[in-house]
């Protein structure tokens, strides 16, 4: 059988930084395996090393041990088939919102880069944007933009750092709808950083939870509730509970406080 | 680790002191090959021998001492008024709109072109030498001086406030450390225009002593190996400077890192 | 910062001293003259001789007044500078610096006539075969302005039915000038009598102004501040004695030897030296004639009428009010010397 | 544009004008008074009058622009000199290491001291006039120019990663509009150096300009004429800073388009 577009499979794959000459271990012996089409969700605390993950399936990081392989092939750089949206939007402030969501586009004319540009931003709800700077965004519009210049590119796997990171909690929340919805549109591989753990409930299909020092991941949790999710159901408390254990977390409130 | 790290600051060394080299090699076959006359060129290692021997005997030093005396006395008589001036238009925002205007049409008069008046106002002397190398150390510092004092984020002013802090405390304890990066700076660019000025003062202003008269002295008895002497003992002595006021500005932040607003 | 120290506390003093009591003896005067080529030396040669043979000293030091002397490297331009500054009360320069002082607003005396009938030459690039003045016409050449050099330059170029107009003119200060000669980045100067280029071979007299009429030479002056002479007129009288026994001396054909000789030491080539005063031109006699008479007073009402014409000045002077003889008669009179030269 | 002129309010602007009125009055009632001799300190009125003379003389014309011509084509060569350098060291660490020592090294010799060289070299020619320019315009545009490559942020560099942008689109695309605004401060100092250099430049033998005009004044001894220089100069460099200033808040219109509050004008 041949593999699906947008499989991506990790096998055994450790990477080490060196630090003031001494060499350290942040990742060791990872195995993931994400079916296509999934919404994947890596948690784990600060410094776990779930963004080096990312950025070794991105291709940032080439020199690693193991391999990361997507749809088969071993990822030696970045290519248009992975699209990714930073916790920061990394949004270039010279250049406008339409101009910034073309950025990848660049290869194609100018007819070709309206008409999708103006697609992408209908997408994120930005119509009307395009020649608006980023400065003049606030940071949900501005991480909207940043999404729609990853989904521009028509990638097969969408990598996402902490892509809601850095905005408050009601915009988070709606962001998170958002990004349920155009996952469903899309239909493509999401692979998603945070350390949000209900952001992680709420969106994924796979729940990933890693350690630090070295990283390694703990536990892989698979979420089967219908979507859209209700973050206040019992299940979704108890898949919660489950998780923060894994974090020392769950074991120092009783269940009933949580329920 | 430790020591790939000397390895590799050598190798940074050594490539950037390829250049140099090279150039003096040219610089000798040019003009040991006669395509260039030894009067209007000399040779590297006569400048070098010349500048030691004026060393040695002393006077370059007395020279050299006259120099940065002006310099000093300028750069302090520059920065301090420059440093007021930019506090007072930093501090309060009817003082800028008074000032600003004013400030930033002279600042747009060359410096050199004050020379003229200057001497017709003060004479051919060292107040009129230290003067002009005082302009040129007024206006880095002044500007700078308002960035950083307009540049302290709000939040610690806010915060300060909160405890009680007020007037001369404010601008001592809160304002000045959190501007001080900003002033430094200014600090550092004064110092170089001060030394641009120095010479130029010395050149344009009539006077018998200083590294800028060994210039002159050179070139009017067209001897180019005291002219490049001269230049030589600048440029060293403009490193030397440069480098001690950034060693010191340093040690005066000791490593803080400051948040400052655009 | 001692100089000026010094200066500023001399103001000060001063200024107590005159407000104080109307001193009838100042703590220093304060000379100013163009530099020589070496340090410590004037341009004018009659400074040379009081300082070769102490006069100043001879005069003023049993009153204890000090005596300042700035060799200026800028010359007339500089000398006036200073005195807008207020830096000196006596000053002995080029007739054309000391017109354009005065019609800056300087106040001041003229007191008295150095020398007069200077000499200037005009040198151009040997490769160049510049044989008149007719053919610097189109030519770069530098003369410093503000000093006797330009009008000099200005008549010469006029009396071969030229102007300023016609040549490229290069603002340059003598060695500058002399510098860019030898560089080849002008074509001719406008200098003084010592010539090392063209014993150089770099460089070829064109023209110099020994024949020229006297009266259209350049002169010196001797100007005191109108502050000084009013405050200070028996100084200003002593001053002007000095002068006049080492014009004296100069006047004697028996010295021209030894003014040679002095000439070197201010930096000047011994055959140039020698022959720039009497041969081929005016009997020392007449040359360091330094009464202010009727001839001194007319040639420099000819300057004056033509740096008008010329738009050099804008500002006419009157020089009958400007012209001070009381003091050179008064001195005169205390040597014995009053029929020495020519009324 | 619209934008630029509506900012500076129109009391702020009253404001400004306080002091050098303050100034012009005291100035003329000290020459009224005679506190100070009118030749050092010449009456706004004879300086008017000075003013038109050079002007209706057509000497002024005449100097302007010599000057202007020579700080042109002296910017241009050392400017963009000192773009170029600055953008192959910022690029590449290797030639940093190998020219920079060398280009902070030789900033630390006064440019005023290489004067004589310069007229050895070169003559009084304009040419050596634009050299002179020239190394004074080079050096803030080398540092700003290599700041501002150099100092692209990790984060943008990553993104053109990303997004397969390299050399020339990479260049045009990211490092030079992120290196901007640094590029456009350098060419602020450079142009500011150009102008006070071509002072200098003209004061060591010329025939014309601004500097010859005030260098021939101050030997002339006519301060009312080296006054007006200063304040045509002056003038001049207000313009062109005035013109900048505009050129750089449309370059930059991205970076000052939120800006809504009062930003100091330096």
């Amino acid at each position: 059988m041949s593999i699906q577009k947008g499989t991506l499979e990790i096998k055994n794959l450790s990477k080490s930084f060196i630090v003031d000459g001494t060499p350290l271990q942040v990742l060791s012996n990872i195995n993931l395996k994400f079916p296509s089409g999934s919404f994947i969700s890596i948690v784990g605390s600060s410094g776990c090393g779930k963004t080096t993950l990312l950025r070794i399936m991105l291709g940032l990081e080439t020199r690693y041990e193991g391999d990361a392989l997507l749809d088969g092939e071993r990822i030696e750089g970045p290519g248009a088939n992975r699209g990714i949206v930073f916790q920061d939007h990394r949004l270039l402030p010279w250049l406008t919102v339409g101009e910034n969501v073309a950025f990848g586009l660049d290869k194609l004319d100018r007819k070709a880069k309206k008409l999708i540009v103006d697609e992408h931003l209908k997408l994120v709800g930005l119509s009307g944007f395009e020649s608006a700077y980023p400065a003049q965004l606030s940071g949900g519009m501005a991480q909207r933009v940043a999404i729609a210049r990853a989904l521009a590119n028509k990638p097969e796997i969408l990598l996402l750092d902490e892509p809601l990171g850095a905005l408050d909690a009601l915009t988070r929340m709606h962001m998170q709808k958002e990004l349920e919805r155009l996952w469903l549109l899309e239909k493509i591989t999401m692979v998603m950083v945070t350390h949000d753990v209900d952001e992680a409930i709420y969106l994924s299909d796979i729940v990933v939870i890693m350690s630090s020092r070295p990283g390694i991941i703990k536990k892989i949790i698979k979420i089967p509730f219908a979507r859209p999710r209700d973050r206040a159901s019992s299940e979704f408390m108890q898949v919660k509970a489950e998780i923060l254990k894994e974090f020392h977390l769950g074991t120092e409130y009783p269940f009933a406080y949580a329920i | 680790m430790q020591i790939m790290n000397i390895q590799n600051r050598v190798k940074i060394k050594v490539i950037g002191i390829a250049l140099p080299i090279a150039l003096l090699i040219v610089w000798h076959v040019f003009v040991s090959a006669g395509y260039v006359s030894p009067h209007i060129l000399p040779l590297p290692e006569t400048v070098l021998s010349t500048l030691v021997r004026l060393l040695t005997k002393g006077k370059l030093i007395l020279m050299i001492a006259i120099s940065l005396r002006r310099v000093v006395y300028g750069f302090l008589l520059g920065t301090a008024s420059g440093f007021l001036l930019g506090l007072l238009m930093g501090l309060s925002r009817t003082a800028e709109k008074l000032f600003a205007p004013t400030f930033h049409t002279i600042r747009q008069v060359p410096l050199i072109g004050w020379i003229p008046l200057i001497v017709m106002w003060f004479g051919m002397n060292e107040v009129s030498r230290i003067l002009v190398v005082a302009i040129g150390a007024f206006y880095p510092t002044t500007l700078n001086t308002f960035a950083g004092v307009r540049g302290v984020p709000r939040k610690y002013v806010e915060l300060a406030s909160v405890y009680g802090y007020k007037g001369l405390k404010l601008v001592r304890r809160i304002i000045l450390p959190a501007a001080l990066p900003s002033i430094i700076t200014g600090f550092t660019l004064s110092l170089g225009m001060s030394w641009v000025l120095l010479v130029a003062a010395e050149l344009l202003i009539e006077t018998m002593a200083g590294i800028g008269k060994v210039i002159d002295i050179g070139r009017e008895t067209f001897n180019m190996e005291l002219v490049m002497v001269g230049i030589v003992t600048t440029g060293l002595l403009g490193f030397i400077m440069t480098k001690v006021v950034e060693r010191a500005a340093q040690a005066a932040q000791k490593g803080r890192v400051f948040e400052q607003e655009q | 910062m001692n100089k000026w120290k010094k200066i500023l506390s001399f103001a000060a003093l001063l200024f107590i001293t005159v407000s104080a009591q109307a001193a009838d003896k100042p703590k220093v005067i304060r000379f100013a003259y163009p530099a020589a080529t070496n340090p410590g030396y004037a341009g004018a040669p009659v400074i040379n001789v009081i300082n070769d043979q102490g006069l100043f000293e001879k005069e003023f030091s049993k009153d204890g007044i000090k005596i300042e002397q700035s060799y200026i490297k800028t010359a007339g331009p500089g000398t006036n500078e200073g005195l807008a500054a207020g830096l000196y009360d006596f000053a002995d320069y080029g007739d054309f610096a000391i017109v354009l002082g005065k019609a800056g607003g300087l106040k001041n005396k003229l007191i008295l006539a150095p020398s007069k009938g200077g000499n200037v030459y005009i040198l151009a690039r040997a490769e160049l075969h510049i044989k008149s003045v007719k053919d610097l016409k189109g030519k770069k050449v530098s003369y410093w302005k503000g000093t006797v050099l330009q009008t000099q330059a200005l008549r010469v170029l006029e009396a071969n039915g030229l102007t300023e107009k016609d040549i490229r003119q290069i603002n340059l200060t003598g060695a500058d000038a002399l510098a860019a000669l030898a560089a080849g980045s002008i074509d001719a100067l406008v200098g003084s009598y010592d010539r090392p280029l063209i014993d150089q071979g770099l460089a070829t007299l064109v023209y110099d102004t020994r024949n020229f009429p006297v009266q259209k030479r350049y002169r010196e002056g001797l100007i005191v501040t109108d502050d000084f002479a009013k405050k200070y007129p028996d100084i200003t009288k002593r001053v002007v004695k000095v002068f006049i026994q080492a014009e004296h001396w100069l006047s004697q054909e028996k010295n021209k030897e030894r003014l040679a000789q002095l000439l070197v030491k201010t930096g000047a080539k011994y055959k140039y030296a020698k022959g720039e005063f009497g041969v081929g031109n005016l009997p020392l006699k007449e040359q360091f004639n330094p009464v202010p008479d009727k001839d001194f007073v007319d040639g420099y009402k000819d300057l004056v009428d033509y740096s008008l014409k010329n738009k050099l000045i804008r500002r006419n002077i009157d020089v009958d009010q400007w012209v001070d003889r009381s003091y050179a008669d008064a001195a005169l009179k205390e040597l014995g010397l009053q029929n020495y030269w020519a009324k | 544009m619209k934008n630029f002129f509506q900012r500076i309010e129109w009391k702020d602007k009253l404001l400004g004008v306080i002091v050098p009125l303050l100034v012009l009055i005291a100035w003329q009632s000290a020459v009224s008074l005679q506190l100070f001799s009118p030749l050092l300190l010449i009456p706004p009125l004879t300086l008017v009058d000075t003013l038109w003379y050079l002007a209706s003389s057509g000497e002024l014309t005449t100097n302007i622009l010599a000057s202007l011509n020579r700080v042109v084509f002296g910017f241009l060569i050392g400017a963009s000199a000192g773009f170029l350098l600055g953008l192959f060291m910022g690029l590449s660490s290797f030639f940093d290491q190998f020219a920079g020592p060398l280009i902070k090294a030789s900033k630390q010799v006064p440019q005023f001291a290489l004067m004589p060289l310069i007229i050895l070299w070169f003559g009084v020619d304009e040419f050596a006039k634009f050299v002179f320019i020239a190394i004074g315009a080079f050096y803030p545009m080398v540092f700003n120019t290599y700041q501002g490559v150099s100092s692209v942020s990790k984060r943008y560099r990553e993104l053109a990663q990303v997004f397969d942008y390299k050399g020339f689109r990479y260049l045009t695309k990211v490092i030079l509009p992120s290196a901007l605004p640094l590029i456009i401060t350098g060419v602020r100092h450079s142009l500011g150096l150009s102008w006070m250099f071509v002072v200098g430049a003209e004061i060591f033998g010329a025939d014309t300009g601004l500097g010859y005009m005030m260098a021939a004044a101050r030997n002339m001894f006519q301060i009312d004429v080296v006054m007006s220089g200063l304040v045509v100069i002056g003038s001049i460099g207000f313009g062109i800073n005035f013109i900048l200033q505009i050129i750089e808040k449309r370059l930059l219109v991205w970076r000052v388009s939120t800006d809504q509050g009062a930003k100091c004008k330096s």
